[in-house]
């Protein structure tokens, strides 16, 4: 299958592809990992005039950790989160896990972070990732870069908040305290299928053993990822009994709002919600050293 | 539009329109016909080339455009002087293929692979051939010929 | 993939305002969001090229339209067909008008989509978005439009 | 002239494939890696309606797209004669471009024709098609109610397409009344898609003298060249069909397609090469789908587990037209063979086909003609009746198993099973696996409330069609054939009417040929897949290879050794009598000191033959005076997550039975692949339909083939019971693993599944229906 005619425009710059897109508006897209957009391209479904290439764009390549903050610029690819020298400590076990798990090996090679964030399905991975993590979105705007926390840049299916003429160029993850560890868990079909559901959890615990702070989020269970801010508020300065968990996976059940498709009834899905974040939760706090 | 591409070492220089997908660029501008399309939606992996030496990627989800400068190694270089890769004789020895078509995209993401990995497990393999679809073997075979072939570059290594 | 959507809209023009407005091929194609060009064949029947860009859907797509007016002046439907390469889009939309007191009419609009071909089986969940907003969009427009005057 | 060595037999080596190296070094030559000078590519316009009357096509702004040379539509086609083309089975024939009306969505609607691969995509973009839809009938029990007539072009105005029955009725009703213990269920088989990873394609093209060389993904070359000249009129001689390498077959690459006809009449009608290579989505949406069965099963038996009767009764969705690949005679195929490994002493199996809006076929994936759904069938059915009765499935198998001394064993449904030895396979599969230690297993983890299953198959397959007094397609009998030549210096070449997919053919069709004389096999060159040079076959598929080319091969073999034995005697100067076969050379009898290789006999066939007629070459034409049967004995281990419905294949083993083994490298690769197939269609793979007619499954996003990871670890062991009747006692393997194994997996889960009582759930099993199945189920039992 062939894609429709387009033009194509490699960016030098991350000014110059900002300049191109302010320049060709609607009728561009923005070219990054392109594992989602070049099969629509193939079935004619996206049909962009212009294509313009960030791929070769260093700054946009970017990996780093500085001001407490993960950096991954527009181009930074699934795998690199896989491969960087950090991802074995326990801090980032939730985005190691799920670094494993988006798509398939091959297509993390190329799928970049940032496009995932943008292409915003309802079953992403990384979207439900950056909920539990609270992460926030660099948007580069006419009146120059934002920052947008993703609840906010999460605005409907496959809709975001990056305008006509924006793009996103980079995601920001805080970096956890060392008391942190959370867990990715995706029930899919087979690897490299959107999740029938999945579960971001991300915990840390206080000096006492209590919860300081839990970042809950399912996929697959609503217009875009979910933030379960009831099961958050649940579990935040408690002891993680099992009762506890309990009440968060009772929470996240009652808040996922799936649809019914070849991936399972809505019944099973919510069910899903449910039994994920409680696996969730106490892989998490098993990697902080808590049975529960 | 003009792009240049190494491929297999051999530079390709040529005029295309931008759609063209990488794996047609080699397929049908550079008469590499290794490198198979087998599905639509970058699901089956019959495509798999590695780019730059070490990453493999799925050639029918890029365009040649973005090839452009880069080099790019195909199943069709793996042979040396004559003489199979040591992935491609432990494919052979293991019964790692039947129909062959899968084969060239195996080959290439267990040549990436092996770059990362040099000594994976069985589970780290599976995992990491995930990507390629194979309707023949069952797998079993490609798993134990990726190992071979890891143990053999271990003990002499290939340089390329 | 089967869709079905409705809401209602109130509009601070009286109905045989309304009614006009709404059996006119021309003005109701200036209503459908994104529109870029309106074609109109007959009195019921016209073409619209609407932009359309939800995810990766990105592009200028070209809808068929015709305004099936009730001969009572109470209810409008209208058959929307859509498609290309192997798909098939089909909207169905109707509106009760009724009078809403004070000047206003009420528009109880219903719709449904039915698509088919690849564009259900790999562009569906993007599908959904869409349709749901060209049916719900162009009903707004049209209260808006007219409440303007 | 020397010896360089002994020579020494190659059958039942582990011998490496000859044809790897090229593939291994992407010099592999599918039909996509061909291209022509002057060649045109071709797009078809396919329906997205389901059944929708044509109003109108427009090709005027295809024709104005650059590069598009020409449109087709089912008015040119049917102007020109060829609007229909007959499926294989001859009950029914196909529209090539629909013709005032589509019947199922993707339907072919158009051909365009240009000068690249993506012009003809913008053509085929750029066709405009009116619509007006029609009511749709997606499901097979709302077809049998008549209601909306599907095929109005045919004589009779019904969707039934045919009844079909085998076995005593009365009698098998008499007895299912009069049993101790009846169980009855309701088994679907659903609509599932070989998918191979290469899709169907060809290169049509004509030479100045108007010869048609045809390049296409065929498994029966030789029939597609039969059914050209029968669709199209050009004569046999002028057509040339190649099938060049295969990308895997499974079935799918069986049938003729309407995409084949369109190439050719596009190449005769501009006059330049047409190449057409399906998409993914056109391969799972329009080629040959198979099963979509669903069977009635009923089993009697007495109190103690002796079976008394069985009668199965199907309903047969076979879509918008009857393009099931199945021989004239059998329309539901090798159904018969029901009864399984089991002495039922009587049966009655009937299958009742019909019309829907879905897309045709019905044909033999990785499955040798509808025997994958009967032996599911039965193998179901027995583990439900050992469910019923208390029993251990295991037990109430050996107790109806054929035994071995009862071989050959007429069946009540009229099969005559050549040979087997189903308790010892058995035996061999239950001590290989340590079934009472996972017995225990199981027991001590049913106490703790965890979810372990393990699941049985013990099939009788029934393949290698076959005799030609009972097969034919198109009228053609079912035999194969093989022309072997051997060259002066002792290499040859072997031609057969089959067509490897991945089968091995060039490694094991020489390992026969070199074990009948003696020769070195990696100097005997096998070519398939070239009407022009191979002898007229019928093809790869229904795992006929082995039981028929391979017969005709052995038996050509045997043609050229008498041959050679009258040269052996001119060399050793004795009479022809004197001179035995033995340990791979020709002997003076009773004097081994006396002997000449084959080798030095291919030599003297040309330059010193005596007497004899010089050369050395024999064609042989073979008709099997039966099928073979073999058998397994399959056993799968499950572990069910009760909270996700996630079953992990814990361990499965597949000891199969096929008779002699050529290559055990070959035959264990065709396991594990039969196996995985098996698997992917017990848990994953599905072609689903909605009510209004749309195909859910339309590419490999949603068809879900396994990969690496999904697929389980497999542990194989064999027994061998040569056939009687085959030269070299050699049965097939190909499908035996594929049409064993859904019935172990299910098994397995169901028994797992049993402490909540549940009883059977239809394949797929998904995630969503185990949990659904627990959450459903009497919570007391949980």
């Amino acid at each position: 299958m062939i894609p429709a005619a387009f033009e194509y425009i490699r960016a030098g710059s991350a000014d110059d592809a900002f300049a191109q897109l302010q320049r060709l508006g609607a009728d561009a897209r923005v070219l990054a990992g392109g594992q989602s957009l070049i099969p629509a391209m193939r079935f004619r479904l996206a049909r962009p005039a212009v294509l313009i290439d960030i791929n070769a764009i260093k700054e946009l390549s970017n990996i780093g950790i500085d001001n407490g903050r993960l950096t991954l610029g527009a181009v930074a690819r699934d795998c690199a989160i896989e491969r960087a020298p950090w991802i074995g400590e326990r801090r980032w076990s939730l985005l190691h896990d799920a670094s494993r798990v988006v798509a398939d090996p091959v297509v993390r090679q190329m799928g970049t972070i940032v496009g995932s964030l943008c292409h915003n399905d309802p079953a992403g991975d990384w979207t439900t990732v950056a909920l539990a993590t609270r992460a926030e979105v660099v948007v580069r705007g006419k009146a120059g870069s934002r920052t947008v926390p993703i609840d906010e840049f999460l605005v409907d299916s496959f809709t975001t908040a990056v305008a006509e003429g924006e793009m996103a160029t980079a995601v920001r993850f805080p970096v956890p305290g060392d008391r942190t560890a959370g867990s990715y868990q995706k029930v899919e079909r087979k690897v490299g299928d959107f999740a029938t559901a999945a579960a971001a959890v991300q915990v840390t615990l206080a000096e006492d053993g209590t919860i300081r702070d839990a970042g809950i989020a399912l996929s697959a269970a609503g217009p875009c990822a979910v933030r379960v801010s009831e099961a958050e508020a649940l579990l935040k300065g408690q002891k993680p009994t099992a009762e506890v968990i309990r009440g968060a996976a009772a929470a996240a059940s009652k808040k996922s709002a799936p649809q019914a498709d070849l991936r399972g009834s809505v019944a099973y899905k919510k069910n899903l919600a449910g039994v994920l974040v409680s696996r969730g939760l106490r892989q998490a706090l098993a990697r902080l050293g808590v049975q529960s | 539009m003009r792009v240049s591409i190494k491929v297999n070492g051999v530079a390709h220089e040529r005029d295309v329109e931008p759609r063209t997908l990488l794996v047609y660029f080699l397929r049908e501008h550079c008469g590499l016909t290794g490198t198979h399309v087998g599905c639509d939606t970058s699901s089956c992996g019959c495509c798999v080339v590695v780019l730059d030496g070490d990453t493999a990627v799925k050639s029918c989800t890029m365009f040649a455009a973005q090839a452009d400068g880069r080099e790019v190694s195909t199943v069709e270089g793996l042979a040396q002087g004559g003489a199979l890769h040591p992935l491609q004789q432990a494919f052979w020895d293991n019964h790692g293929l039947q129909c062959g078509f899968c084969t060239p995209g195996m080959l290439m993401t267990s040549y990436a692979l092996l770059k990362h990995k040099p000594n994976p497990s069985e589970t780290e393999v599976r995992e990491e051939l995930a990507g390629n679809l194979c309707r023949c073997t069952g797998y079993n075979n490609i798993v134990k010929a990726v190992r071979q072939a890891a143990e053999t570059l271990q003990a002499a290594p290939v340089q390329k | 993939m089967n869709l079905q959507y409705s809401g209602e809209e109130i509009i601070a023009a009286d109905k045989a305002a309304v009614w006009k407005a709404i059996t006119d091929p021309e003005w109701v194609g200036r209503c459908i969001p994104e529109v870029v060009d309106v074609t109109v064949r007959d009195a019921t029947h016209f073409d619209a090229v609407a932009k359309v860009g939800v995810g990766p859907v990105r592009g200028n797509f070209k809808f068929r339209f015709e305004l099936v007016p009730g001969a009572s002046g109470d209810r409008m439907d209208m058959k929307i067909s859509g498609g290309g390469f192997g798909s098939a889009v089909d909207l169905t939309a109707g509106a009760d008008v009724s009078d809403a007191g004070g000047g206003q009419t009420k528009l109880s609009w219903s719709g449904q989509a039915v698509a088919r071909g690849p564009v259900a089986a790999v562009g569906g969940r993007v599908l959904d978005a869409q349709a749901q907003k060209l049916i719900s969009q162009t009903f707004a427009n049209v209260r808006e439009r007219l409440s303007r005057r | 002239m020397s010896i360089e060595a002994t020579p020494k037999g190659s059958m039942g080596v582990a011998m490496k494939r000859k044809e790897d190296p090229r593939f291994l070094q992407g010099k592999g030559n599918y039909v996509d890696d061909l291209s022509f000078p002057g060649m045109l590519h071709m797009a078809i316009v396919r329906s997205p309606y389901p059944h929708a009357e044509i109003v109108n096509i427009d090709g005027s702004a295809a024709l104005k797209v650059p590069g598009v040379k020409a449109v087709i539509t089912g008015k040119d086609l049917e102007a020109a004669g060829l609007g229909w083309l007959p499926t294989f089975h001859g009950y029914d024939k196909q529209m090539v471009l629909a013709i005032g009306k589509v019947l199922f969505q993707y339907q072919e609607v158009a051909a365009v024709f240009a000068e690249s691969r993506a012009a003809a995509a913008d053509g085929a973009e750029a066709v405009e098609v009116e619509y007006k839809p029609l009511p749709v009938v997606a499901d097979p029990f709302v077809a049998k109610q008549d209601e909306v007539l599907l095929r109005p072009d045919r004589e009779a105005k019904t969707n039934h397409i045919y009844h079909w029955e085998v076995g005593d009725k009365d009698k098998t009703a008499q007895a299912l009344g009069a049993a101790e213990k009846v169980i009855k269920q309701r088994i679907w088989f659903p609509r599932c898609h070989p998918a191979p990873l290469e899709p169907c394609g060809c290169v049509a093209q004509f030479d100045t003298m108007g010869r048609l060389t045809f390049h296409v993904t065929s498994q029966a070359p030789h029939v597609y060249r039969t059914a050209i000249t029968i669709v199209t009129g050009i004569p046999e001689d002028k057509i040339r069909v190649i099938s060049p390498d295969i990308g895997g077959g499974f079935g799918n690459k069986v049938p003729v397609y309407p995409g084949y006809v369109c190439a050719i009449v596009g190449a005769l009608k501009l006059g330049r090469p047409v190449k057409w290579i399906e998409s993914r989505t056109e391969n799972l949406t329009s080629t040959g789908f198979a099963r979509d069965y669903h069977m009635d099963v009923e089993i009697g038996a007495r109190a103690d587990g002796t079976v008394t009767a069985l009668r199965v009764s199907t309903t047969a969705d076979h879509g918008a037209f009857d393009a099931a690949a199945d021989p004239t005679k059998y329309p539901a195929g090798m159904f018969g063979v029901v009864t399984g490994s089991y002495t039922f002493p009587v049966a009655h199996a009937e299958v009742d086909a019909y019309f829907t809006n879905k897309a045709p076929g019905g044909i033999a994936y990785r499955c040798s003609f509808r025997v994958t759904e009967a032996s599911y069938a039965i193998e179901r059915g027995m583990d439900i009746l050992a469910d019923e009765l208390g029993m251990d499935p295991v037990e109430l198998r050996r107790k109806n198993f054929v035994r071995k001394d009862q071989f050959p064993y007429a069946s009540a449904l009229g099969f005559t099973y050549d040979s087997g030895d189903y308790h010892r396979t058995l035996d061999v599969a239950l001590e290989k696996i340590g079934y009472q230690a996972l017995l225990k297993e199981q027991a001590e983890k049913r106490a703790k409330g965890e979810l372990m299953g393990i699941g049985f198959s013990t099939f009788t397959e029934v393949v290698g069609a076959g005799p030609s007094k009972h097969f034919d397609i198109l009228g053609i009998k079912m035999f194969d054939s093989a022309e072997i030549r051997i060259h002066p210096t002792g290499s040859g070449i072997v031609r057969a009417g089959t067509k490897s997919q991945g089968q091995g053919h060039e490694t094991t069709w020489a390992q026969i040929v070199a074990e009948e004389l003696g020769l070195d096999p990696q100097n005997i060159m096998v070519e398939e897949g070239d009407t022009d040079t191979a002898p007229y076959g019928l093809g790869t598929y229904a795992s006929r290879s082995t039981p028929v080319a391979g017969a005709a091969i052995a038996m050509a073999a045997r043609r050229i050794r008498e041959r050679a034995r009258k040269v052996a005697a001119h060399l050793m100067e004795v009479g022809e009598g004197d001179v035995e076969w033995k340990d791979y050379k020709f002997q003076v009898k009773g004097v081994p000191a006396k002997s000449v290789t084959m080798k030095e006999v291919a030599f003297a066939a040309y330059t010193n033959p005596g007497q004899n007629e010089p050369g050395l070459e024999a064609t042989q034409y073979y008709d099997p005076p039966n099928m073979t049967f073999p058998h397994g004995a399959y056993v799968a281990v499950v572990d069910v997550d009760r909270e996700t419905g996630e079953v992990k294949v814990r361990r499965f083993l597949a000891v199969d039975d096929c008779g002699t083994v050529i290559n055990p490298l070959i035959v264990e690769g065709q396991i594990h692949g039969g196996l995985t197939e098996g698997f992917a269609i017990a848990f994953m793979q599905e072609i689903q339909y909605d009510k209004d007619g749309n195909n859910l499954n339309t590419n490999f996003t949603d068809y879900l083939v396994p990969t690496s990871l999904e697929s389980p670890k497999w542990e194989t062991a064999n027994t061998v019971t040569p056939s009687p009747h085959h030269p070299i006692g050699a049965k097939g393997v190909g499908e035996s693993p594929n049409v064993g194994s859904p019935a172990a997996f299910v098994n397995a889960v169901i028994d797992a599944l049993s402490p909540f009582g549940v009883r059977h759930i239809d394949m797929p099993i998904t995630r969503d229906k185990v949990w659904r199945a627990i959450r459903d189920s009497d919570p007391a039992k949980g």
